[in-house]
Formats: structure tokens, C-alpha cells, sequence
């Protein structure tokens, strides 16, 4: 019925995207992505500890998703690409989610490192899904920098304020030559059926699932909101006005 | 000889390869990825590389995140 | 998995209630039901038309969904009553959507008249469902006299703008003592999913579903909106944090 | 003799039933009231109700409506 | 320049009225008062406190300012005939800002008792500037029962949360008979200036003032936002645009 | 009362900064430049026209306002440095208002060119007022570049939108070292005011005053305005309540 | 006589006025209104109203609110 | 000889200088800069450019804007 949502010419059987990071436990975990339905999970790369056995892998593969390392926690161009490199080698694949913040308070961009190091990692033959702002011009940017999914946020990471912008997301869909994955922000499903419905082609959400009161019930919400909002923006909605209009005929009244 | 692992100095019996500290360090080699000296060092020549006395060495894997 | 959608002792398969009104033809009209999974439709009563065959109840019964006549374009509690009266007794169904606008312009409820109507049927044993503004305390004195279930507006009849005082609806859940039904000014998903996550029990919708460019898509995705948004406000979303919170380790980061 | 149906005047002979004017007026009878001078009738009492000249009669039946 | 604010023939010289209720005490009230510019201000009545000396009528003769009785903590219409012609004798006045509230929660008006009020207070030759809340049809009623003016909440009273449903404010305004009052939630100077550009004839707010850090302060922020709102709504803003307007040539660039 | 308003050394006398762009006529300009009470006005450079007689300074040095070019139409840093340069040598003055746009629909800056030019400007000895995007990391990079005040839009130029994103407005504001001036957006006087209460030290409009119906009469109403958001930031406004809070004594109630 | 007054038990002296109470009992007569057994007495007529055993005597007056 | 002016091909005597054009060209010398082929030339020194065939001159001055 829908139409496919593609990346990079790879053809991903869901338009939710779940990050792992936040679950309590890695059983917690599992039933949130299965729960979701989602076909790829974000995963960030650390030091290996011998004391753990064990891994979020294992999670993901037995669920047989696809797995997206990224590069949280990187501050430069340069951090960023040895940690995409390291990403691919441990988990080889040449996708990656590219995150070059600005700060710890934040987690905002950097928009200047963000898009050099957009354009190396291209240069390195990775295929790049970008985390960014809501700036379109920042997001033209980086699709002509070679980006395979532009990912603005909806606001900043962890919050659950939603989609502070719409304008701005709207914007970013209405010129995008690449599919737009709302990323940060969501809090509730209602927030994840609003960014299909601007037009967005999926959703990235951790948070708003792993630190729910009850993860795996509020992943199947927003496996059930991204697919309203998918369904809503293209079954065309009434136009909002001013004044009421009448849903039951004004004609045929009885004489009472 | 003594090497910095993942920010921790370690000392390791002379000759010691990559292929042998990843495999000692890691708890299943699936899915980790190292780095000497700020390098990243390809899976398929960990049995070749030799370790040598001062290098940095970086073993990460996949954690949940983002 | 989630509880059962119960009024007045009746449970009903889904949360969603379709309003007929305004779809363009009974084939679309059909085709909207089914998508959306009701279990209950309103109607209005109006004067036979000895010109027509063939009637919205033959779909509706065709379906196996309830049916629920509506008493729209009356202004006065005598006028209701005998509306709610002729509807019964047409579909032998002791259950009615309530409706006493002021005007034609605004179709906003008249509170007084409203009232009146509901002591006035419930008084003569119709089960009340009483479509009102969002006024918190209309709605107490609706349920104090004997009403089945409340149906606050989010915004006026066909205005698509949604719920425009979430504040109001989370107070009129907040003590209701019987089922709440988000009805009228629902645009598109994101707003059923919202009301669904300020606590509704349900959600009662036409123009939004009927005069969509494609009905039938709509409805699946009001379907798949009221039940993200039911499971979210079950699930226990996220608090809304001014800053940012990481969803990726901060410790283990490599030295590069 | 003359009523008023559903607000058109209307030509009925003598002695004509409330059940008798339904059939003939209503595409189904499936779905219909109807009240004569503002009351409701029981769909069970149409037959027994004989119609007078001057009555006001509404029938009505369900409509897609809100 | 503006055109005169009148209720009831009388010529007020400010469209901001003030609360009194709140002020930590009276010499903080009379720096507010004085700051505010207002010419009307709200008192309750109360038992006789034979411990206390000097009043709020002090304060407010002093200053020259209307003094306006209200019946807060009314619930009946009963007790706010009774508690407004007690108002009337002490201050010799027979304007009342009537409140009838069904509980102290939520502090919001009972629709019917208030209407029932307006019409037993008119009737005795009270001057009615009524409390209500944003529900139009109520406000109608209640000009069509003879009241002077007509006063929706923005929010509930106290709440500081400004104007939660402007569309409400707008459809009261555009059929109002009697000038509008947006009484209650104003929280800070940019919502008093929002309810004057709704068209709005006048402001009345107690603790966004009595109850700030500087009282004053934010008294003579009010007075400047209810000028700032009403001149802004007579000066016809620009339409809102979704896209961009330069308001720099674009002509005659140099070729550089 | 208030602290000075100060940019780079140099107080100013009011808080508005008003555009001259979009007025219909000089006398008009004038009248709003009156009205306003400003102490500067921007201004762009674009190519002598023979036939032209009188000029826009004419009416600024009259008035006398301080005159601040724009670089309005720049599309790179290269382009903006000679305009700026052209605006310095004809207007005498080293201070700049730097545009540097991504293109003519939206209007929005290119973030990597305008920290390009910025950087080229400052080093050249300008003082430069920033005209950026409401990303917070930006305008922290701007200010390490050096500017003398950082400028966010609200909305895009003549949009009459307001402030889509008051959160970010809020976070620029929070680490700002160099004052803050909402740029861009603004539509009317709640605008305004709100855009000071979010803590910015001043607001620039244009479109919002000279493409006013009345655009003397909205100057004077953004002059109440900025100073009413002023005021109101400083005097701490009470905090926003979900539930109500009297404002009259719930005590010494007669037994009626 | 004990009256209720303002909701407190007082006794007073045969045949006080509504007058001497108000003036004994408020700090200032200006803005205080008076109301015996629910009904207001107007302030023109406290001097001749004479209070009986029991009354229920409320005396308002305006202060802070709304 | 035949510069450009502000995009315009313009013919003008030999040996004219950038002071001479620039009162010829603005309405009022006030507000005015100009740049030749593409620098920047301060007011001071317009009595001694000498402009020459072919250059690329504009002359700006400030309009309403922004």
C-alpha cells in the first residue's frame, strides 16, 4: 500500500528507527524492538570491557535487524571520521549515523565540523545519515555534501519536547533530494504521527521508547503513530477553518 | 613490554600480535573493531601486526547508544 | 492487551467513532468504515425522501456496526427530545448522540438548552451521549444528570483545527465518572493520537475521515492514531526536560 | 382529505392508516418514524392509527450525518 | 488618539483594570496602582476584622480610582445577589464584577448559576460585569440577559498561563454587543498584549502583578502592553506569510 | 529605570531597531521613525539612481537616528565584505549589519558563509551585528568570531510569523557574552514583547511597522511593546500553574 | 441579648441599634454594609434598627480580592 | 573612452576623473562610495582616480533596506 522507504537504494521494511541507547536491559531491549517493528537500530562504539559478556548485538541480530553505528560523542570532523571508520570495521558496514555535537549540555550540532565532516566520510565512501539542526540551509548543505538521509531534529536529544519547529521541518521536505528522518525530540506517539505528517519519510527515536514507564508498549505506539502520520499525510487532510462546518445535512429537518 | 590499552597500561610478553591482545581483551571478537597509534587496523591483518612497546591501542565495540 | 472500551455497559470493539456525515457516496462511505475499524456510526434523522432507495443503513448494517442517531441541527431540548424520540423508535436503539447547537454558524452547544435535553432524556431512559464545549464544569453537571458518556469539542464541527485547549480536556478527564470522547474539530492522525494521550476514552470523527482526499486512508490512519495514542498514554511517556539528555554512553570513549 | 406529510400537502382517501400512508410514501419502511401532530407513534400501532384531514405527519429515517 | 474605553456610558481612562487581591501589602498595592495607570480597581468583600486598621479603600480613594466589588467565592446565584448588594451599600456603587465559581480547584465559572445570577442582578439594577469563561454562547447569553460587560478567562484564575484558546477570544469579540474584558491567566506583559490584539476592549489581571517579584514593575509593564495591543490591533498587522518577503531591494545590487 | 542598552561601547536610546525597508514613502518612514522612538535605523547600499532626488538619510539624519548599513543580497562572505566596505565608506561608520542569504525564497543565512564573513569583517575592523539563524551553537561561533551583537530571527524575514522556536531564543540568550537582538519574524506587539521577555536585549523589525496598515501608529505600539517585555522580564513574572489560584481571600466569607 | 455576629456569640445590651454595633465593632464605618438575618439593611436606617436575641448580624467590608 | 557605470556603458571624455563622474552621476555627493572594478576607493582620493577605458565602476549609495 505504501509506497517503499529506500535509503541509499537499500529498501528498509519500516519507517521507525530505534535507537538503543536508554533501554534498562538488554531483555528490555529486545521486546521494545520487536515491539517497534523497526528494521535498524542505532548503536554507539566504546572501549571494550572485558568484565561484560554479552552485547546489544547479539540483541540485534537475533532480531535480524540492521545495525547503524554512530558517532555520538564525537566534537570534530576528525573524531567523527576514525570513529565511523572503527564503526565500520567492527560492524561492516559502510552506513553510518553521523553525530559531531557541539557540546555536552546541548547535544547540539556543530553545524561547521558537522559538514566537513559530512563531506570526508562521503569522501571515505560511507554512506551518511546525519544527525543535524532544524536549519534548512544547514540541511541543503549537507545533501550537496553527498548525505544519503538528512536527519534534522525535532528538538534537542532526550527532551521529549517534540517538534519545536514544524516550519522549519517543512522547509527541509519540501527541497530534500534525500529521505528526511526526524531525529531527536519525540516524546509521545503523537509528536512521531506529526513528523510523518510533515512530510518527514521516517523517525529516529531512543528515548521516548527506552525510558518510557513501559518500553515495548510505547514502541508499538510509535510503530502504530509513524504509520498514522505516513497514511495521514498522503490520504491529503481537510484544510483547517476559521468557522464550523456542518457534518450532518442542514436539509430535511423535521417540523417539530 | 608495556603498552596503553583502551587508557589502561598493560604490560604484554614481547612479539605479542594484535590478533593475540584482542582475543585475550575481548570477550567475543564479533563486532569490535581496534586502532593502534590512532589507526584503525583492518580485522584480516590483526595476525600480523606486531605490538610494540608504547603504542596506543583502542578495542571498541558496539554498545547501545543513540 | 488494552482494556475494553465500555459505555454504559456496552463494550465496543474500537475507541474509534466514525461520524457518516459528508462522505460523497455510500460505496466511499463503505470503504471508510471498513478502514477505520468502528464499531459504532452516527446518523441523522431527516424527512423520508420517497425519491431515494438505498440508505446509509444498509452499509452500516451490512457492516455490523452499531448505529448511533444524533438529534444535529436541534436548538431547543424540546426539539432533541422529539428528535431523540423519532430516532429510537427508527432504530430501535435506546442510544443517542446528543447534540443542541446554538447557531448554524458557530454549531457550538448551548449549554442551557443542553442540559436541559440531557435531564430530559435521561429522564425518559435514552442512553445520553452528550456532545459539549470543553467547559470542565458543563461537563460535571452533564454526568450529574445521568449522561453515558461526555463528548467534549476540541475545536468547532469541521474547523480541522484540532484540540485547541488541551488543558480543558485533561480537566474534564481528570473527574470524569464516565467515558470521555474526544468529538469534532479532529484535522488529521496527530490530533486523535493527542487526544487519545490527554486521557479520552475514545474518539468521534466525520469530516476529518469523510471529506479527506482519500477517505479510506484516512480512515486507517485515525484507526492506527487513537490506538498509538491510547498505548502511549498507557506506556507513560517521557517527562519533558528543558535540556538535552544523552541517549549514548558518556564514559568508554575512546582516545582518538 | 388533505394532511400536511413531512411539510407538502398532500391528497389521502378517507379512512387511510398512518401504516398504509408509510408503505406508500417510504422507499423501506426499515428506518422510519413518524409523528402526527408532534407525537411520536409506535411503529407497533400504524396500522390501527387512522389518519384525519388537517394532520401534520413527519416520517422520518436515518441520513449520513455527524 | 484611541477611542474612549466605555462600560455602561461611563468613560474609563485605562483599558487595564486591576485586582487588588494578592499585594503583599498596601503600600506595595498603591506603588502598583499608581504604576499601572489603571482607573479601576477589584475588591471582595469580607467579615469585618475589628483587629485591622486602614483598608484597601484607602489605598484606592487616595489614588482616585473606581473601586468595582466582586462576589468571590459566590457558588450561588443566591449568594451572589445577597453579596453583591452588600457590596453596593458599602461602596455605594452599583457596578459588581460578578463571580459565580462552582469549586475552589478550579476556580471556573458554573455556567448556569451565573447566567441565573446575571439575570437576578440586571433585574435588581446591578451594572453586570461578569466573570465568565471562553465558551461564546455563554457569553452571548449573557448579553443578551442585560450584562454591561462581558469578561472571558484566558486561563485559569491565577494560572499565569496566558490565553489558552484565542479562536474562542476572536468569536466573543466578533459578536460582542458590550465590551470585552479578557479576565484571568495573564501571566506576563506579551499575553496582555495578545488579548488586545484579539480585539479585546480592556485587560483586567490581579496576580500576574500583586504577585510578581516586582510588583510594580510589572504593573507599569501591563499598563505599556494593553496600550502596545490595542495599538497594534487598530494599526492592522501584516498578514501571517508562510514563506519569506525581502524587505531590502532587490534591485540595483552592484555586480561585485 | 532600565540599564542601558549597549552595543560595542555605544549606548542606545531605545531598544528598537526599526528597518526602513518596505515603508511607502518617505513620509511615511518618517512618521514611523517618530513614532518608534528609535536611535537606529538599517539601511541598504544599492546603485545611485540619476533620476532619484532626496534619499532615505535625509529623513534618518534629520531625525537623528544612527544610520546602520545592511548587507542585505550578499550571497558569500566575499560579496558581503565589499558591501560592507561600500556601506563604510559611504555612510562613515564601522558598523554593519551582516546578511549573508542561502538564496531568495527563504532568505535564511548560509551558516558557513557567515561565519566566513564575519571573521573577514572583523578582522577588518567592523562592528558587526549578525543577522543569523536561531541556532544556538551559530551564534556562540559568531560571538568566539567576534561580533559586537548576535541577531536570530524568529521567523523568516517578513514572514509576520513571531517566534516559531522560543527555546532556542532562550538558549542563545542564556550563554550570550555580546547583547542579543531578535531579528526577523516579528508580526506584531506580543511579538515583540515576548521576543524581550525570552531575555533579548533588543528587537529589530521592518515589514512588521512599515507594511502596518498604519504603520506610524504600529511603530508607537512596538515601542510600548519592547519596553513592556523589558519591564516584564525584569520584574519576574509569577510562575505558570496547572491548577487555579485565588486571588480573592477564601476567609472571613459572610454566612449568607 | 446574645446575637451571632460575623459567625461569633457577643451579647449585648438590651435594645442596641444596628447603629452602635457597627460603630462599637468596626474600625471605620466607611465601606462596611450590614446585613440582619440575610437581608442587608441599608446604612440610612442602622439608627433606628433596633437588634433582637439571636439575630444573625453579618457586617462586610471591602478588602483585598480578585 | 567607454566604461561601465553601475552595469551601463557610458561614454566619457579622456582624463576624467572618479570626483567629476560621481557628481555628473548622484544627485548628492552625500551617502555615495564608489568601487572600481571592484575596490573599494575612498572619498578622499576620488580627485585624483583618473578613470580609464573599460573600467568597471559603481557608485552606491543607501536606499530603505532591510
Amino acid at each position: 500500500m505504501d509506497d517503499p522507504f529506500i535509503i541509499a537504494g537499500q529498501e528498509l521494511g519500516s519507517r521507525l528507527i530505534l535507537g538503543t541507547g536508554g533501554a534498562p536491559s538488554p531483555q528490555v531491549l529486545d521486546e521494545a524492538v520487536v515491539a517497534s517493528g523497526t528494521a535498524m537500530c542505532t548503536v554507539a562504539m566504546r572501549r571494550v570491557d572485558p568484565g561484560t559478556s554479552g552485547s546489544v548485538l547479539d540483541v540485534l541480530v537475533a532480531r535480524g535487524v540492521r545495525v547503524l553505528p554512530n558517532t555520538a560523542g564525537c566534537r570534530t570532523a576528525r573524531e567523527a571520521l576514525l570513529t565511523a571508520r572503527l564503526g565500520r570495521e567492527a560492524l561492516e558496514t559502510p552506513w553510518v549515523k553521523l553525530e559531531v555535537v557541539a557540546d555536552d549540555e546541548t547535544l547540539l550540532p556543530d553545524p561547521v565540523e558537522l559538514l566537513d565532516a559530512t563531506e570526508s566520510l562521503v569522501g571515505d565512501g560511507f554512506t551518511v545519515l546525519v544527525y543535524t539542526n532544524d536549519d534548512p540551509i544547514l540541511a541543503r548543505r549537507l545533501q550537496q555534501a553527498g548525505c544519503a538521509a538528512v536527519m534534522p531534529l525535532g528538538a534537542p536529544i532526550g527532551s521529549g519536547l517534540g517538534i519545536l519547529n514544524p516550519h522549519n521541518i517543512e522547509l527541509i521536505v519540501a527541497e530534500a533530494t534525500v529521505p528526511v528522518v526526524l531525529d531527536a525530540g519525540i516524546g509521545t506517539a503523537s509528536d512521531a504521527a506529526l513528523a510523518m505528517e510533515l512530510g518527514c519519510d521516517a523517525v529516529l527515536l531512543a528515548s521516548a521508547v527506552t525510558r518510557a514507564q513501559e518500553p515495548a508498549l510505547m514502541a508499538a505506539a510509535m510503530a502504530d503513530a509513524v504509520r498514522a502520520g505516513r497514511m495521514a499525510h498522503r490520504a491529503g487532510r481537510i484544510p483547517r477553518r476559521e468557522h464550523a462546518k456542518a457534518s450532518s445535512p442542514t436539509r430535511g429537518m423535521a417540523a417539530l | 613490554m608495556t603498552l596503553t590499552i583502551n587508557g589502561e597500561r598493560v604490560d604484554l610478553p614481547d612479539g605479542s600480535t594484535l590478533a593475540e591482545l584482542v582475543t585475550s581483551w575481548a570477550p567475543a571478537v564479533r563486532g569490535v573493531a581496534a586502532a593502534v597509534d590512532g589507526a584503525v587496523v583492518p580485522r584480516g591483518t590483526w595476525t600480523q601486526v606486531a605490538l610494540c612497546e608504547g603504542q596506543q591501542v583502542e578495542l571498541l565495540t558496539a554498545v547501545q547508544g543513540g
